[in-house]
């Protein structure tokens, strides 16, 4: 079964994350710029006199398609390498995957991934 | 005639040109993404109308034949006999059509400046009118006051160099005026978040800001000699040093902020208007910290306050930053720089009253035509967009355009 | 079992849709720019002289992920907030979660949401 | 049962695949932009002397929802039009929806696509 | 010599100078924006290519001792004998370095102007051999017969003050050769939107455009003193004037359009280049209006007709306004501003023919080369970049580059 | 006085200002996003800073009296006798005032130069620390030895048309020094990529930079006249001979890259400013193409040697270009041009030993006393900010701030 990994990181730590990622041999995924909220309450930024809040704080989201024995590995690397023990770490989602497709080649599910 | 006057008038006029979208620059990095074209729109259109208002009818009622100390009479309408000529009266050593000029672009920015307060939710024909009205109404009589040859405030002896109280408190206190009967955006009272989009146009805008504001300043000589000399540093010094203490104040509360930076430069410019020919070089530090400072804590009041949505503090800025030029040129101002003009540190603290009362007549004057004409319009055509056009963005519901196309 | 919710919303209607999840609890959410296609048909924009057209139209992308007895609400929650009865008011979409972690805790499953 | 299409393809694509769908009869999509990686192993930009390489390229996010029997129907229009033969043409992943919801009328699961 | 005056002109000629990246912002902000970068890139080129052809060859040809009223002779070549000290021909108050490098600027900036009609498909190295070939074959013959002292259209007694001819009718015109041999965009047969990128890039570039134009008009007085202010005057009403009215014609129809507002600003400026230095302020009004309703339906018609992909509409703006203008000068030219040039306002008909021959005789030369040059390159090294490049962006393709990093 | 001179010396003053926030735009664009306005600021607060700095104790440190060919005394601290009339010893046919403050801008660009080599690391405090320690003990005195009157290289008989050891050298070597002292930005010797995010701005930024040069370079000639011209003509030549051979060179290795023409450009403005005054116009082609072949080329080892991250190449632009320059000059000079210097193509080869001596006791004199400033800001407040700090971005980390707001 192939699952998908979206994991909501801080943007400081995508290079951390990639990295570890390919260090572990994976190398596809998608990344998205997103804006996030949850624990960590949002920041105080300057305005030209006094401050104001900013209740949504820009995060990046890493999307990847794992065969379903990979998954649990990837979502380790994913932790150590994204953790700074601080509010805002973000969350990591599983989701089923039904089905992948590549373009180029038209191959499906699993072999998509399988023959490199 | 001179044409080294010639050339520096024609220069300073087209840097003072440059302001106005400098102006769209500034503004339109302050306020929200969906609204960026309409603020800058403001500016530009306001451009554009001014300049022919200004030749055709402005002028003349500015600068013509004065009619009782109140306006000019509509002798010179359509530029009649403004010509290549100089005028006899002003500026004697350039073509009086380039003091024209020169004048058309002071016109122009003074409108453009307060529609900082109203920025992202009025509507946009409604901005028109009321620009033109108070272009007619409240501008060209305060400038014939002050500047035109026979103004009761030309001839009860107010200093203003460059524009403080004709430029900076007018158009701030009228700024009031109208965010005040145009009423707050939006999630204003609810402190909904109203993030800027672009802080570096706000950087953008406010150097070319300070870039034109030399011809702002130093073309006020209207002279490529001693006082345009004066006024340019001047100028630059204020700017710095107000620049620098509204970082220091950002610092001291939290963090050197950037548009802090660039919104105490603005303002260090603003305050220096009125006194750049009239105090010496060491003066203009005080002027524009002493302005930052005062401006800082008008805005952090506002926003406490929470009362009126004066939304890019065009009164903290331009109303407080010009009334305390205005008066600081009464203390400063000395003969050791320009013969026109003596201030306290002279010895003449009368200065500091006619200060006083040119700030309080203008303040007064403005205010209350601004009041009428927006209750006035507010009846009529309506100032506001609606409610759901005002969700969307102007930039879509005024103009129909994005400001950034494309997936 | 754990519920992704996906709201494509009005830009507009963000604040009033985030206000209501807050006052019914919800904090956690993830925010994307998209761009949409629908029912709507996309709008006429000025150019120079004359218009053109425009197919996709900005929208928000909301992600939220709760624990599947909360799904109904926080959906009621959105739909009322986000709607003005005219087109392109937008879709919602309900997915499966296998599993969600913090990256923070390294907490795993529901008790990730549960423990504040 | 419903069906979400996750497309990620060549931005240059996204016309032409906006239009085999819209000339199949597929209205409804989202659009994200994002950043990918995989096969393709990047590109080398110039800098001001030399070059750097970039890790993630721009690619197109495809979301379409559909009812499971156009699934297969709306991949392979997706496939023959973002399809170069080069690599970085992307993937197609199919995931399971539960629920889908229309905000402006509150209808719910396929009826909410079927009553055009 | 007078130093006012070089004073002057050195500014104008900086102005004039800015005004090349100004464009880059213009066009760079209404196409793709994967094409952005690219279509920035070809003004920012052709400032660094043209400038050193204009030193080696360009001035000699354009403005050295005539040859038979067609061209210049070689005499000059690379600055032979073109130092310090005035001329004896041109600008004789200042050096004659400054007029040749006030004259350079406006070279740079007309070969610029053409590349609006082929941004994201031309291939880089094609558009910079088509701009050299253009500079020599077609810029530098058209300002020898206007400007040149004996060229053939100056001794007919062709009135262009600054450049409707020369400049706006000569890109213009090019710009629709080049166009029709280039071939439309990928996706504009089928009416693929085509959405601009960044407009607040076009305001930044119009404002930099109107700003330095006052060095374009006015500095073509090359002295500072009545004429210039006159141009200064003109330049800035017209501006002003097309502006407002093109934003009118966009309310008319539907919304008043930001980038309507800017375009329309450009279209007046083009259109009173030819007449700035001839025709009274209040003339600057008709002819700024009348030049956006005249480029305004050409572009519509354009639109609609949907045959050429002339992309920024190069010929409706400066093609359309440059002619209209040069009409203008025929029209409005008044010895009461400049007693070099009286038209028909004055009772002088005769020189609406003159101006007429002007417009044609430029045509048809420039398209004619243009279309040449277009079809020997295309034979040769070919035009387009590939299919495949389009679609990608010239951006990547031409340069490598992305306009904004960062995942 | 000259009333031309002095509107020449204005404007030019205008033009230097308007390079500072041009530099803060060149330079932001190419950094990462989350430094974009972290790095505006530096050019930013620099430019308020030394703004001050200069009126109180700068000029009369680099200009005033001379003591022992080393440094001015403090007799015109706080501009003391510094008014309108001009000065007998600099610019004598404009107010000293305007001197004085054409003067304050090459001090303020000079100290925003070399914030290129440390963006994206150096924390805000230490950044000012840093600057108004360098401008006292570095700018000030090598300014004196150059420009001031008794300046004992300009007793050697120095040429430093304006500025290519005093401000590019200067800034360049400075950097270098600052750069090893701070160390590289984290993942700097991982080669992490580092995206610039905003092309455009950097293309903008040269613009007006290329603009603003012509005050650098022609307004140092001090009277708007024959050198003037001169001046203008080979700045303008130089910046588009460097940026078009830069261009070639990224299209022989790959590309003609857009960052490539526009750092060319600004290359070959370095390199003719020592030149400017002194050389003929075509001579600014060759100066200007092998500015660009040396930078290029130590710009490509230093990316390869991969040791010191001297973040935004200031050394190999302004080190490398500035020590071109100055060499150049000791060639290409001729009396033709200036009677106030000649070179080798005059036959005097000693004018390149002299220059060899200019730029080596700058080179050493900068680079020492950088250092140590470095060192002991090191040591007691600390340089950089924390690696967290660093990681979320200077933007938010010192100023609280984020470029584009909203979501
Ligand atoms: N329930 C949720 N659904 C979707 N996204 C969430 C949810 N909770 C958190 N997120 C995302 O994760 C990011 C980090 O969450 P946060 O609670 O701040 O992290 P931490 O647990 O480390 O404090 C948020 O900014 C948001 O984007
Ligand atoms: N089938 C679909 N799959 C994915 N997204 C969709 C689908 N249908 C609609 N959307 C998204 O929802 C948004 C609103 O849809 P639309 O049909 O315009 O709303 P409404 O039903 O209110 O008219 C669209 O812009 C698109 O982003
Ligand atoms: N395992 C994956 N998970 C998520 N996204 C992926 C995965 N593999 C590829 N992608 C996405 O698809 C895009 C194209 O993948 P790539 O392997 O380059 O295509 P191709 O198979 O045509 O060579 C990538 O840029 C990335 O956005």
């Amino acid at each position: 079964m192939l699952k998908k990994i979206e994991a909501i990181i801080r943007p400081e730590k995508l290079d951390a994350v990639k990295d570890a990622l390919e260090a572990s041999g994976i190398l596809g995924m998608t990344v998205t710029n997103v804006n996030g909220r949850g624990r960590q309450k949002g920041i105080a930024l300057q305005w030209r006199a006094g401050e104001y809040r900013v209740d949504f704080l820009p995060k990046i989201k890493l999307e990847l398609v794992v065969a379903g024995e990979e998954c649990q590995a990837a979502i380790n690397t994913i932790c150590t390498a994204a953790k700074t023990g601080r509010e805002g770490d973000g969350m990591i989602f599983v989701l089923p995957v039904e089905n992948a497709i590549r373009v180029r080649t038209s191959d499906c599910g699993e072999e998509c991934f399988s023959r490199q | 005639m001179n044409s080294g006057d010639t050339a520096w008038l024609l220069t300073s006029t087209a840097l003072v040109l440059l302001m106005t979208p400098a102006l769209a620059f500034f503004y339109g990095g302050m306020v929200r993404r969906k609204n960026l074209l309409s603020t800058i729109m403001m500016s530009f259109a306001i451009l554009c109308m001014v300049s022919i208002l200004w030749i055709i009818y402005g002028y003349t009622m500015a600068f013509g034949p004065d009619v009782k100390g109140l306006i000019g009479n509509f002798s010179w309408l359509g530029l009649l006999g403004v010509g290549q000529d100089p005028s006899t009266v002003y500026a004697t050593t350039v073509p009086h059509l380039a003091f024209m000029a020169f004048q058309a672009t002071f016109a122009i920015i003074t409108v453009a400046l307060w529609t900082g307060a109203v920025v992202e939710r009025i509507k946009f024909g409604a901005l028109l009118a009321f620009a033109a009205l108070w272009f007619t109404l409240v501008y060209c009589p305060v400038a014939h006051w002050v500047w035109g040859s026979g103004g009761w405030l030309a001839q009860l002896g107010a200093l203003d160099f460059a524009g403080g109280t004709v430029v900076h408190v007018n158009a701030g206190i009228s700024a009031l005026a109208l965010a005040l009967v145009l009423g707050p955006r939006r999630g204003f009272k609810e402190g909904e978040t109203m993030e800027p989009n672009n802080i570096p146009y706000v950087v953008l805008g406010a150097a070319l800001l300070w870039f034109g504001w030399f011809g702002f300043n130093a073309g006020s000589a209207l002279t490529a000699g001693r006082l345009a000399a004066n006024a340019f540093v001047t100028t630059n010094t204020a700017a710095a040093s107000a620049g620098f203490t509204w970082m220091l104040l950002g610092w001291i509360h939290r963090r050197p902020s950037v548009v802090g930076a660039a919104t105490g430069a603005v303002v260090g410019l603003v305050a220096i208007t009125p006194a750049a020919g009239f105090v010496q070089p060491w003066a203009a530090i005080p002027i524009g910290a002493i302005g930052s400072v005062i401006s800082y804590y008008v805005m952090v009041w506002r926003a406490k306050a929470n009362k009126v949505d004066e939304s890019l503090d065009v009164f903290a800025c331009h109303g407080m930053g010009g009334t305390w030029g205005a008066l600081a040129t009464g203390i400063f101002a000395t003969t050791a720089v320009n013969t026109g003009g003596s201030g306290l540190i002279d010895g003449n603290w009368k200065q500091v009253l006619i200060q006083v009362v040119a700030i309080a007549a203008t303040m007064v004057f403005a205010f209350g035509v601004s009041w009428l004409l927006a209750k006035a319009l507010k009846a009529t055509m309506g100032l506001r967009v609606k409610d759901e056009e005002e969700a969307v963005g102007l930039d879509i519901s005024q103009h129909g355009e994005n400001a950034y196309g494309g997936v």
